[in-house]
Formats: C-alpha cells, structure tokens, sequence
C-alpha cells in the first residue's frame, strides 16, 4: 500500500487544485473516458521481475497426480513461458546442487566420461525451440483414471475423463504440453567424446531424482538432434524442468525427455523399464500393445476461441491456435468454421520448425449463428490429424467404446471441436 | 459454475494424496477471458507459476548510468530470448511506473485521420497477431568505461535483451482508423506519470511497429509496459513506448523534448537528430569481462550480434588480437533485427589473447573498431560516446585464466 | 520476412549424423574419466537379460514378510487391491480385450527383470533405493508367486531371474523396439 | 533428418498487412470493426502534444516576470537560481544533476559542449509541452496553463530569446525563433528503410 499513497495522494490533490483547468486534462479523473489515469508504484529494483499483479494465467493441476497444466488459452506466440510451462512429475528438483551434479556416460563406449555443468558449457552449444508434450496429453482417459474409476473391471463405464465435459477448457484438455527454447550440447557431442562402440543400439537415459525415471532411446535418435539442455528460454532450466539440464528427444513422448538428467547408458537393446512397459503403451483391441511408439503424432487445437470463452457478439475474430508434429515441421493447418463442411487454409505464423509449436490464424467473421470451429494440421510427412470417426476407424472401435472404456491411449491426436453458442458461449463439442 | 464444480470434485475425488494444497476453483469474470479453475496457491507455492532454482543466482544488476535501470546478464542468457524476469529495464523520467489495471486502459488513435478511435485490451486481442522476435537496445547501451571499474559484459552492453513479442500491427490500427493524406509522423504516448513521448516516422510506422501485449508467451511485463507497448524493431529502445496509451497521426515532424535534447553532438556543433537506427554491432558474452577460465583447452567462444538495419549477415571472431578472423557459426534462425548466437570453437593455449568479435549486417554494415570510429568522428574527441556506440568490443584474457575489457577510455 | 536457413557452417555440423563409431580421441577433452567403481554405483539399470543385477536371492515367503511391513498400505494385503492410483498387482489375464483391460504384473508385464529393477529403483515411494539386494530378490519372488508365475519354494537370483518366462511375453509390437525417422503412419499414429 | 536439414517454411503471414505498407492515405472503410469512434472532448482530454506550429496550445498566456516567481518557488531547488547552475542534486533519469537550463551559446564544437534551452533546443513549443508533461519532477500535470506559458517565457528571457516583458501565448510561442534552430542535420529528418551507413553510424 504504501507504494501507491504517494500517487494517489498526489493524484487526488492535483485534481482539486485544477479542477475545471485544461491542464487538468493530462489526468482525468478516475472513470473519464477514455480512460483512468493509472496509480502509481514506486519502482522496485527487481533483480529478478514478475507479472503483473492484474494477470491470473496460471497452471493448474493435471489431476491426481503432482503436476499441472499450461494454460494454452493464455499463452501467445509459440513460447510457454518458464512459469507456465506444464509439469507431470511429483519431484521438484529443488534440491539438485549444479556444483554436485554429475552427467555419467558409459555402457558401450570406448571412455566412460563424467561431465560437470560447467564442461558442458564449456563443450559446442546450440539453442533450438522444440514442444515438450506429455504422451497421454488430449487422451480421453487418464491412467489414474483407469483404476479409479473401475479400471479393475467393475464394468461401470466410467471411462473418459473429459470427453463428456461440455466445459473443458483447452488447458485442462490440451494443456499437458509446452515449447521452450532450450539450449545444451548435442548428446552426439559427448557420445563422440566418450566413443560409441560398434555394437550400440540404443541409449538408456535417467534422471536423478528419486525413482530415477528412465527411458530407452534408438541410438540413432541420440546420434541426431537430442538435446541435454541446460538452458530454457534464456535462462537456467527451471526446478521442475530438470535443472542442471535435462535431455530434449525432439518429437518424442514428454517422458522420454528425462530431467535432471544423471546418466546416459550406451546398450544395444531397450532396457525395458516400468514406464516402457505400464504407463507408455497403447493396448489394442486384439490384447496386443503397441510399445515404443516414440513420436508424438501431428496434432492441432485452437486457442481462440475454446471453451469457456465467451464472444461479446458477431463481428470479426481472429481465430488462432497452436499445431506441431513430433515427425518434423507443419507443412498445413486447415480451419473449418462451418462445423467441419467446408475447411480453408489458415495462416502459419513463421518460423515454422521441425518439432515446435507453429501459430496459426484464421480471420473470421462471426454472424451470430450457433456453429463449430475446428482445425486440422498436416506435417511434412503428409500425415493428417485425424476426426475422431477416423480415429475410432484405425482402432476399430464405435464412439461409444471412448465413452465407456478404461484403456487409456496414449497420442490420441483427434481433432478438437469447440462449439460456438448463439449467445457467444463456447463449449467442448468433442462428442456432439 | 457447472464446470468448475465438476471438475473441482474430480480432483478431489482423485486427490486424496494432495491433501492439504488448497484447490480453488476462480472463474474469471471478464467476457472473452476463458473460464478456468487455478489452483489458489499461496505465495511461493510453484504449481500455479513456477520458479527458477534458487542455485540460479543470476540477476540484473542496478544501472550505473540511470537511477531506474537495471542491466541484463547477458553473460548468463542462452540461446536469443531474454527471460522475462532478467529484461533490462531503462525508463527515462520517471521514478515510478504506473500500476495499470488492464480492464481500464485504452489506446487512442487520434489526429490525421477519418476515424479516431479508442480501444480496449481486450478488443486488440481479438484483432490478426503477429509474434516476432525482436530485440531492443538502449541507444546508450555499451558506452566503455572510463578507467577501471565495472567491465563485465552485463555493465558494458547489458541494456539490451531479445524477446518474442505478440501484438497487433500498429498499421492494421492505423488503417482502421484510416490514414489522411498529408499524414507523415506519429507521435507515440506512454500512460506513466510524465507521459512520455517519442515521434516516429509513418513509412516505420506502417512497415513492421507492433502494439505488443505479449512478451514470451505471457503478458507484458509491468516494467516493460504491460498491458500495451510499443515495439519499433530495430530502432533504439527509447522509442518503444511503454504503458501506450495514445498515438497521433500528425502531418509534420514533432519534435518530443528527448529526441531533441538527446539528439548525438558532433565534433562540428551540429546535432545528429532521429538517428533511430540501431547499428551492425556484436559482442563476446563468454568467456567476457570478469570470467575465469579453468585452465588450457576447449573453449567455445559464444556471443550475441544484431543489427537495427536488418538480419545479421556474418559475425567473424578474432582470438589474437585482431590479426586474423574466421567466421563463427551462426544459430538459426536468423532473424532481422533480433539477437543472433554466434558461436566459434577455440582452444586456448594458456598465453595471454585478446577475444573480438566483428558483425556483419545484411546491408553490408561492419561494425567498426574504436580507432575507425575515431577516424570518422576525429581524433581526440570522446564526447561522442553516448549513444548508438558500435565499436568492436575485445576482452584480453591473461595467462591466470582472468577476462578483462580491454576497452577502457583513460 | 527474411528467413536465412542453413547457414550454419560447421563445427557440429561435421560431426552430426550418422552412426559411425569413433575409437579416435576425443574430439574436445572435456570431462574426466569416470572409474568401474563410480559406474558400478550408479548403473542401477537392469535389462532384460539381466547382465546389470547384482548377485543375492530370494524366496516369495520372505518376500511376503516384507510386503506386508513395507508395501501392503499402498498396494493392499494380497496385492490384489486397486487403491488409488496404483493398479492392481495381480489378476487381469483375459482382460486385455474387453474394454476394461487390467494391467498387472502378471497380465501385462513381458519381463520379469523390469520388477526387480522398478522395486529397486522406485519403492517405496520415499523410502527409494532403501531396500537391500535380497530383500528386492524377495518382493520380486513374491510377486511372481502370487501371480502364479514361480512356486512358492521357488528361490530367485541373478542367474534365473532373466529366463522367467512372463506371460504376456509375446503381446507386444512390434516384436523388437525399433525406430525409423519419418515412417509412413495412418494419421500420424499406431494403431 | 536433423535440424540442419530443416526448412523453414517461409510465408508472408501478414499479407494482409504487408499490403498497407507505405504511408498511403486510405479512403476505404475499416476492415475489423474494432474499438469504438473517440469523441472529441476524449480527445482534447488526452492530446498533449504539442508540435513546432503550436496547433495544440491552449488559450491562455505569461510573461518572464510571471515566470521568475514560479520559478524560484517550483524550480529552482532543482534548476538553480537563474537557470545557469548544475545542482548538486541527483534528481534526473540519468543519475546526474540535470543539466543547465540557460547558456551554453558557442559550446557545441567545443570539447566540453553545454546543451540548454538556449543553446541546443529547436523549437520553443518543446520547452512548453515539456513543462507541462513532465515537470516539476515529482508533480508532473500539476501545473496550470498560464503558468506553463509564464516559465516557458522566462526561461526564454534567462536565454537572451525573448523580452522580460513579452507575452507568450499560442500566437506567439510558435514564432519564437531558436538560435540553434538549424543546428541539426538532416535538416529534416527522415529515415529510409535499408539506409546503410557508413560503419554502421552516419556522422
């Protein structure tokens, strides 16, 4: 408080002094159109800034497990601020200490290396902006949700967690994702220095923390353009993002971006841990379960306007949102606003990179009438996100079977149609 | 409240190991603003907005030239995006910063045109965006040192930094408001308590300006301006006005009282007036000033070039001294008038060396060496170095491993 | 806009790509040597063929004893529980199917190493890495037992712990893991 | 199949806007319908610039006699009694003690050049509009009309500019002839897109 009574105060005398003068006019009185002049706050020297005390963007939490959400609806341009930027894991990484923290690399390598933070800063960098995206991000079941809500069987069809959900916002949809400018080595920088033997296949990497999530990689992958980053946006990875640094696996499944990275293992066959085995597989219909899938699929959704927005009234819009692809850059982003009849392409914002988030727009003018909008991204491969029909199609399951089923599934890219209301309210319009 | 309800029930439901973190669900009230639970941190809970490791230390540091400024840790910053907290900040005359509240500013587009018109944030936000990474320098940024002293890379050149900003074209506005004939200069206002102004050129203002209400992915900073700000890439920082509140479509130049005083002298008497254009520049950020170096071997020599006319087109890096040049790696993409990485590899022998780095710019401009600057501006003459200074910035490292500037005006 | 793409010259760029595996010096000498002793410490990654576990044994009996001190309040008494987040340890055979499918350790999991490294690794959660060798050897026998996969009497080590077969060894593709850049997919994704 | 390889999908996203570009006067009806019309009396409330012709002066007026006063009650504790000081005080955005007001004439091409009202600025409308902007320091927008008139012409006077007695209004203000008026190159300033200079700084 203190910081505002000299502006205000200053303020008030002001303007009974000259009131009625035309001086008075460089500060019109609270509530004059076109607008109020603004208290004022003493400047803080801030080492390190903050928001503003007026913004409420917040993550929020991504269900029962320890971590949240981006919130999409909010962000703009192709960077999750750090603040922002969504966590799926319980441990914090308050405590990693980067004058203790190790990187081991050994397995099948000529020269078993130990890499402090500083020699990695010290080794050739290079800063890329990839999107981090969590494998089950967008999926109508959750896997807390497969044993809560009797996933041992109990038949009562309580599968989807949001797919029913009329009100789901964007973030609480889509929001287990983020993009990042991340710098680092190449981890083909330090396999070369430690010397890959002949026989290597693959990488095992770990993270520090307690548990040390691992997860298998194709060596190939980890010869091409993973990353072991120590810097996101700038500044130092974050806590929660694997501070000293992490690796960026561009394209591929969030968890197979290990934080607090501790360990890279060079072997010739997937290790076959927990994750790669439980949490990161897609069951099929024939009880077979497809593993490694690695790559996240192309993929859309817009932003603006999504559910929980309101349009004050017809006129124009800008309708934006976010596409990316873990299988290289969007070569196509088609909006419908039509309820999927008719589709037109929509601007991309450049730059267009392999593995980023790419801005589209689309201008558009509503005429008040109830209608969906919708959007649909193609990447360089030629791969097409696909409508839930077709979705269902490859599974060869009914609608209902997302409805009622437990079996969660990961890369679920359907096309996300939001439901504009003749009164201008938005709703989730997934199943109708 | 159907939503909220539910969803909040469901994390409960699901959330009997949070128990203990307060869940509230707040809907936002205002109209287009999504309607979203939070979590109701309290401070210093990270799960709403997260914080940085508190091993990072790295910090700006209070400007030794402007009461209010703060410098950025260039020295520390990865890749070409300034975090938001780290940016620097020079504001000129004020000692406070207005406290806006979003939901009462306006924009004003007012003078020669067919249509004045107000705006609200969140009408602009409707409007075709755009995100551009760009950056803004102080045009007294990298003034050397007189004497020994501060010579870290963040006291020298740390008033500039690079963001990604999101906003709505200033000549989308400026048609809308419909340009009259006869219409040459703007002049832009900032809502800070002394109103700040700065005029620009209309052919700027109708090329690439941006009315920016998105720094990073997140709104504006306070101190950068939030909720609105202007963004004039290229040109030097003083012109993007912050807080915008106003712009007048005027037919002839105003001359606002800093572009006049500000104006650069030269060694004749005459002033050189609007010289807006940021030129080719660079610098080393490590190893730089105030560094220490372990021992022989590898290094990589990295840094930041820009240039307010255009894309950096070349950065070479000189090890000894300036005898011999090679050209560094440049990080893609390269963008016009936004930070550009430069990286070179080096292995140092232990000797003493002195680090340089030369820019390049797409119009075929080279930053110069501080004897070519003396030799266009005259020699003896240092009043000159005040602003827009571009000269070639070396850092001698000695035999301890030690980084100092070796830039010092005696 | 200007986009100027593949300008980079360089450094890197020599030494990306490819999977040729070099016996030279290293190219940058950063970073020190790391000993046996140091990666022994560390490598806590067992893979299938469990060459990585450490040697001890266990029995399902004992196994039992520290289930119930240790791990029974998460998981239930006979495993069986599904409570709260963590899925039930046994059953679901003959579920993989339906539209409920049950994910355990019996019905789902191909190896029998990745138990032993998981409860070594990750239990209890936190209290991780505070179980010792045998007593890991003895949650994993457990385990196995009460899926009906080894007999009660059964006693397990490092020599026959990778050759346990598990059922659903085979319900996985592809068969081996593998990955090629840019493979053609129905919209992007496996079905 | 690296980054390096990479394409950068290169669009002109903003054709619309790119299509506005260059200073042309549009007649054309807005695009958007966006914002509201602002009225005239909004915009007299916030128009505070005023340019070398003085189109926006408010009617009022004063004289250096008037401004002596309001001066040595609101400005001098900053400024220095006649204009001419440096005061010790750090008060300015730039750290220092702001510079003097009044002198300076036949400083510029020296090496120790002294920029004041009278020896630098180019048009007397600045002096106003900065007045009544930006000062006192602490209390910008508090001072009235006549009285920004009435310091504006002192600080003329303590140039040698105008007479003591000379009434400064918005008749007159914009008449007043400054000595360094063509002091500044380019006479009239411009800027070209894609200028290049010489080392990067044209002197």
């Amino acid at each position: 408080m203190d910081a505002k009574q000299p502006g205000r105060r200053r303020f008030l005398k002001s303007g009974a002094a000259l009131a009625g003068l035309a001086v008075s006019g460089i500060r019109p009185a609270a509530g004059q159109t076109p607008g109020a002049s603004p208290d004022v706050v003493h400047k803080e020297r801030a080492a390190y800034g903050q928001p503003s005390r007026f913004e409420a963007a917040s993550r929020i939490p991504a269900g029962p497990n320890p971590g949240s959400r981006t919130p999409l609806q909010d962000v703009v341009g192709i960077i999750a601020a750090n603040g922002l930027h969504f966590v799926q894991s319980s441990y914090s990484g308050d405590n990693i200490d980067p004058r203790k923290h190790r990187l081991l690399i050994h397995g099948m390598v000529h020269r078993p290396l130990i890499f402090s933070l500083e020699d990695l800063k010290r080794l050739p960098s290079v800063s890329r902006i990839h999107f981090v995206e969590c494998t089950g991000n967008t999926s109508p079941v959750t896997p807390s949700l497969t044993t809560i809500r009797g996933g041992i069987g109990d038949g009562t069809g309580k599968g989807s967690e949001w797919i029913d959900e009329l009100h789901q916002s964007v973030q609480q949809t889509h929001g287990k994702m983020g993009c990042a400018w991340y710098t680092g080595v190449l981890l083909s920088v330090l396999l070369r220095e430690a010397g890959v033997k002949p026989e290597a296949g693959w990488l095992l990497l770990e993270g520090a923390e307690p548990g040390h999530l691992s997860r298998s990689i194709p060596l190939a992958k980890g010869m091409d353009d993973v990353l072991v980053a120590y810097g996101q946006n700038g500044e130092a990875i974050r806590p929660e993002q694997g501070y000293p640094f992490r690796t960026v696996v561009p394209g591929f499944e969030g968890n197979i971006n290990i934080k607090w990275l501790r360990r890279v293992k060079v072997i010739d066959q997937p290790h076959m841990v927990k994750e790669e085995i439980n949490n990161y597989t897609s069951l099929r219909l024939d009880g077979k379960a497809r593993w490694f899938q690695l790559e996240m699929p192309v993929k859309s959704v817009i932003t603006f306007p999504s559910s929980g927005q309101r349009l004050p009234g017809p006129g124009f819009y800008n309708i934006t949102g976010l596409a990316w692809s873990g299988r290289g850059a969007i070569r196509k982003v088609e909006v419908s606003v039509d309820s999927g009849r008719t589709w037109k392409d929509a601007q991309l914002e450049d730059p267009v990179v392999r593995m980023a988030w790419t801005r589209f727009h689309f201008p558009w003018t509503w005429n008040g009438e109830a209608t969906r909008v919708l959007s649909r991204s193609t990447d360089e491969q030629g791969d097409v996100q696909p409508t839930l029909a077709e979705f269902s199609k490859v599974w060869g399951v009914n609608l209902e079977y997302w409805r009622k089923t437990t079996n969660f599934v990961n890369h679920f890219n359907v096309i996300q149609p939001w439901k504009i209301n003749g009164d201008g309210s938005v709703q989730n319009a997934m199943l109708g | 409240m159907g939503s909220k309800q539910s969803s909040r029930r469901r994390f409960l439901k699901g959330g009997a190991a949070l128990a203990g973190l307060a869940i509230g669900g707040i809907p936002r009230a205002i109209a287009q603003v999504p309607r979203v639970e939070k979590a109701d941190a309290p401070p210093g809970d990270s799960r709403a907005y997260g914080h940085r490791s508190r091993f990072d230390t790295s910090k700006r540091l209070d400007d030794t030239h402007a009461p209010h400024g703060m410098t950025t840790p260039i020295q520390d910053t990865t890749g070409i995006i300034t975090p938001n907290g780290l940016h620097f900040v020079m504001d000129h005359d004020h000692m406070e910063r207005p406290d806006i509240d979003p939901k009462q500013h306006r924009l004003l587009i007012h003078g020669q045109v067919d249509r004045p018109l107000s705006f609200t944030l969140e009408e602009l936000k409707t409007l075709p965006s755009v995100s551009k990474i760009y950056f803004i320098e102080c045009n007294g940024n990298s003034q050397p040192p007189r004497g020994p002293g501060k010579d870290s890379v963040q006291d020298v050149h740390g008033r500039i930094s690079c963001s990604e900003w999101t906003g709505v074209p200033l000549a989308l506005l400026l048609r809308e408001a419909g340009l009259k004939a006869g219409a040459t200069w703007l002049v832009a206002e900032g809502a800070d308590a002394k109103r700040y102004a700065m005029g620009i050129p209309l052919t700027k203002g109708m090329e690439d300006v941006l009315v920016a209400y998105g720094q990073n992915g997140e709104p504006v900073r306070p101190e950068q301006g939030y909720p609105l700000r202007l963004i004039i890439p290229g040109f030097e920082g003083n012109i993007s006005i912050k807080w915008l509140r106003r712009i007048k479509v005027v037919d002839q130049l105003y001359v606002p009282r800093h572009q006049a005083t500000n104006a650069e002298l030269m060694p004749n008497g005459k002033a050189l007036w609007f010289n807006f254009q940021i030129g080719a520049k660079s610098v080393i950020t490590r190893p730089s000033g105030g560094q220490k170096l372990p021992g022989p071997g590898f290094y990589e020599i990295t840094g930041l070039a820009w240039s307010g006319g255009g894309a950096v087109h070349r950065v070479e890096v000189s090890t000894d001294g300036g005898k011999s040049w090679k050209d560094a790696e440049l990080q893609q993409p390269v963008l016009p008038m936004a930070w550009t990485r430069f990286r070179s590899p080096w292995t140092w022998n232990g000797q003493e060396a002195v680090l340089q780095s030369r820019c390049t710019d797409e119009r075929g401009e080279v930053q110069p060496t501080l004897a070519q600057l003396r030799e266009v501006w005259g020699i003896n003459s240092d009043f000159y170095f005040q602003d827009h200074f571009n000269g070639i910035q070396p850092w001698k490292v000695t035999p301890d491993g030690v980084v100092h500037n070796a830039l010092l005006l005696s | 806009m200007r986009c100027l793409a593949n300008l980079l010259v360089p450094a890197i760029m020599a030494l990306s790509g490819g999977l040729v595996t070099l016996a030279q010096t290293p190219p940058y000498n950063v970073g020190r040597p790391a000993t046996d002793q140091e990666i022994r410490a560390w490598d806590i990654a067992i893979g299938p063929e469990g060459e990585e576990l450490p040697p001890g044994s266990g029995t399902s009996k004992e196994g039992a004893k520290i289930y119930a001190q240790r791990c029974a309040s998460c998981h239930g008494p006979t495993a069986a529980e599904g409570k709260f987040i963590h899925g039930p340890l046994l059953g679901g055979r003959e579920t993989l199917t339906t539209l409920y499918p049950l994910k355990t350790l019996g019905s789902y999991w191909p190896f029998a190493t990745g138990i032993w490294d998981y409860i070594r690794r990750g239990m209890p959660p936190g209290g991780e890495g505070s179980l010792t060798t045998d007593e890991v050897y003895h949650l994993t026998a457990f385990l196995l037992y009460r899926n009906g996969i080894i007999k009660e009497t059964d006693v397990l080590n490092e020599k026959n712990l990778p050759k346990i077969q598990m059922p659903n060894r085979n319900g996985f593709v592809p068969a081996k893991p593998e990955w090629k850049p840019g493979e053609k997919r129905p919209h992007g994704l496996y079905p | 199949m690296g980054w390096f390889t990479m394409h950068y999908y290169c669009r002109n996203l903003l054709v619309l806007t790119l299509a506005l570009t260059g200073a042309a006067a549009v007649a054309q009806g807005p695009a958007y319908q966006r914002g509201r019309n602002a009225t005239e009396e909004e915009i007299r409330a916030w128009d505070i610039s005023i340019g070398p012709d003085g189109k926006e002066l408010p009617p009022g007026s004063g004289t250096a006699t008037e401004g002596a006063q309001i001066y040595a009650q609101k400005c001098a504790a900053c400024h220095g009694k006649t204009g001419a000081e440096i005061h010790p005080a750090k008060l300015t955005h730039m750290g220092g003690a702001p510079g003097p007001l009044v002198g300076g004439v036949g400083t510029l091409s020296s090496s120790k050049p002294v920029k004041t009202v009278g020896s630098f600025w180019p048009y007397a409308t600045i002096l106003w509009d900065y007045i009544r902007r930006g000062m006192p320091e602490f209390r910008p927008g508090t001072l009235t009309v006549n009285e920004v008139y009435a310091l504006t012409a002192f600080l003329l006077f303590q140039n040698g500019i105008i007479k003591e007695k000379d009434v400064m209004d918005a008749n007159s203000l914009p008449k007043v002839q400054m000595p360094n008026r063509d002091g500044f190159v380019p006479p009239k300033p411009e800027w070209k897109p894609g200028m290049k200079r010489p080392l990067g700084y044209y002197p």
